[in-house]
């Protein structure tokens, strides 16, 4: 059976109420804008959205929050998402907040057969209560658990038949390594090559951590915060 | 008896279209020649070498050689179309996290509980580990390929394994030269006799109760 | 006094060349404007980005600007010559395994034993902790670029946090619109005195003795 | 300072006695061949390897063993190195053997200040003796322990000033990994770029994690094992 799949929503088969799920970009860069909207129109519900900022401006992952499709979350950063914030403030999702290298970390041990591992940060703040806290050669570390998911749904920019990907600049992000810790990672991706297209040693994924691929040739690309200065 | 290569063609038909596989040194690297080659829609069989190759292909023709291009026995070997090189980390990533659909392995022994011990014999010299724990520890799925006895005549299929153990419970399926037996937990299932082997020669050569 | 500009510019000295640095959001960024851009030889100073950037450059030229090329404050940049994109685990192992030389970070309240709190005010809204808590536990050196006092007038350099930490002991020196400190343990310990700046204000404005 | 070095001598500055050394290479593939000569001529002894297989064939890095310049090794694999056998044998070194994954996994962890890690690898085997052996969700794991050191010498096809790096094939195995964990990674490439040669998209290891660069245009390149098909 084809890894590729002819849309979105044959792309999501098998996703029910309850699925944890784990969606690559940072902010909005970098989303598999598509799955996310075909999650939203799909009727699953009470999902467990792993995300590093599920969201922003009312876009991306905050559709589903304003959905109420998402029971439980855990992420790094709130920051603008003023739909999350409000999801937070009325208690309608379990929001769970951690660093950033602990919450890639978490996903690359899940991926990688790794249970757990001692990392220094978060040691003597909030993120260390109610851990083990070691001590190993002087310094103290905190025992963090691996993270795995029912889906991991993400973008690459070039994917061939096998699921061999390759990303383009920081839209790559956490994608890769949440395509490790899931049951069923699903790529949208810009461009559909042959096999063979990538040079071996070109590859950032190997296929071996894809279980579906579709291709989507148009994004929004929404820009958050549009920084440039004067041509000089 | 099933010849060696009997005993790699049975192996190969345990193994699914796109399917990613590791084979171990020794008889394993046989079933290489009974699988289909990957296709251009992702089917086939996809060889993952743990020194960091998911892709590998036959051996190169003659002159063809690239010193740079070997497998995890550090033989010369080859790269499929669409396949991929990648570092040690990524490679065990794979491996110990359940990415590797299906590893043949050889043994020395195996026992009724599925575990498997193929990587010391005691009082004999230390070849090392290698990939060997990770692959047993880590591989959706084990299936064994070895000769039913050792060479002094012991049975490798046992109740419990007496030599140094590679991983504990791992073993699902063993072929050898005299049939295909599952783990069975209090013994090993028959599941084929190879041709003009009987139930009852399986049973004399086997160190552990053949259950129904 | 120090101006914003003065502070960042000081803060600039601080920096070796070749080095890797991290700028937090808010007034850190604002060092960049004095920093020498990577050479063709590798001196020069790089930046690195949480989300996946070793080399980020400025602010693109109106028209030029790409929705997939973002700093970790999700602002639109643009890529050095010579610099580098990467997955989150590898910007992490960068960051926590101490391959960056200095982060340059703000903070809501500096100990006199180094401790940081730049997450979160209590009571306040929780923005987030991104990747605060690693820049601040796994940097080789911490650098805090701060307004000495609060907008309430509270120090900001204190004896003990009473914010929730960002980490424990990892502040090196302290650049404030004041002076230049660094954490003594027992104190701080001024290195730098602002224009017209005396240490008399500086030990009023400052919630930890300020030691020799 | 620049990060690129004159010569091999020169990239090996402050090597002493009691160094650790990680060595990048499967085998004799992908060696620093270049640099590992230079350490054999260098006169430092004591030494630490951490090598996947420390030589063959009297080659590599076995030429270290025969020289008595190595105190200590950790390695997964001895196999038909007779010079290790030997020096086994013998007595004269102190052996470590452990499994493959947990080997790259540990050096990984100390370059990504991860101060150990749960993996099931060696559970119920020798390689667990003496470690701690814990449940979770259903399954034992082991904990192993970070592994770093004073040098990573390493063989990479590009480099360029910045120490930006692309491997080749399988000549890439635990080199990058090993970069990440050593205080002072030198790099022996094929070929040194100009900055900017290499796409960022296309970089296998940023520059952050290398300390030193020494281009090496010729290389034996051993095959340890010829093996080959008749052409059809």
């Amino acid at each position: 059976m084809s890894k590729v799949k002819a849309s979105v929503a044959e792309a999501l088969e098998g996703l029910s109420d309850g699925a944890s799920i784990m969606c690559g970009g940072f902010g909005l860069c970098g989303n598999a804008e598509a799955l996310i909207a075909a999650v939203a129109e799909h009727g699953a519900k009470d999902l467990t959205l792993i995300s590093n900022n599920a969201g922003n401006l009312g876009k991306g992952l905050a559709v589903w929050l304003e959905k109420g499709i998402v029971g439980k979350i855990i992420c790094t950063y709130v920051g603008t998402n003023e739909t999350l914030h409000a999801a937070m403030a009325d208690g309608s999702i379990d929001v769970t907040i951690i660093p950033q290298g602990t919450f890639v970390e978490r996903m690359r041990a899940g991926g990688a057969g790794i249970a757990g591992f001692y990392t220094p940060t978060g040691v003597g703040t909030v993120v260390a209560e109610g851990k083990e806290v070691r001590e190993f050669d002087g310094r103290e570390y905190v025992l963090e658990r691996a993270l795995k998911a029912d889906f991991a749904l993400i973008r690459a920019h070039q994917a061939d038949p096998f699921g061999n990907l390759r990303f383009y600049r920081t839209a790559r992000n956490f994608s890769p390594i949440m395509a490790t810790a899931a049951t069923t990672t699903v790529v949208e991706c810009d461009e559909l090559v042959t096999l063979g297209a990538l040079d071996p040693d070109d590859v950032h994924l190997p296929g071996s951590f894809v279980q579906r691929v579709v291709q989507v040739t148009e994004h929004e690309n929404v820009i958050e915060y549009l920084k440039t200065r004067p041509r000089p | 008896m099933f010849s060696k290569q009997q005993m790699a063609e049975r192996a190969a038909q345990e193994i699914d279209d796109g399917a990613v596989v590791n084979l171990g040194i020794g008889l394993p690297t046989l079933v290489a020649d009974y699988l289909p080659a990957p296709t251009p829609d992702g089917g086939g069989v996809w060889l993952q070498s743990e020194n960091g190759i998911l892709g590998m292909g036959p051996f190169p023709y003659e002159g063809d050689e690239d010193p740079q291009i070997i497998n995890a026995g550090k033989q010369t070997v080859t790269i499929v179309t669409g396949g991929s090189c990648f570092d040690s980390a990524t490679s065990f990533t794979m491996i110990r996290g359940g990415h590797v659909d299906l590893s043949i392995l050889g043994a020395m022994q195996v026992s009724q509980s599925g575990d498997l011990a193929n990587w010391a014999i005691p009082g004999g010299r230390v070849m090392g580990i290698g990939g060997a724990m990770d692959l047993a520890a880590g591989s959706k799925r084990i299936l064994v390929i070895t000769s039913h006895v050792a060479k002094d005549g012991k049975p490798k299929l046992v109740a419990e394994c007496d030599f140094p153990l590679t991983a504990k419970g791992v073993v699902d399926r063993v072929i050898t030269d005299l049939a295909v037996l599952d783990v069975a937990g209090d013994g090993f299932r028959v599941v084929e006799l190879a041709p003009e082997v009987t139930l009852d020669e399986v049973r004399e050569k086997t160190g552990a109760p053949i259950v129904d």
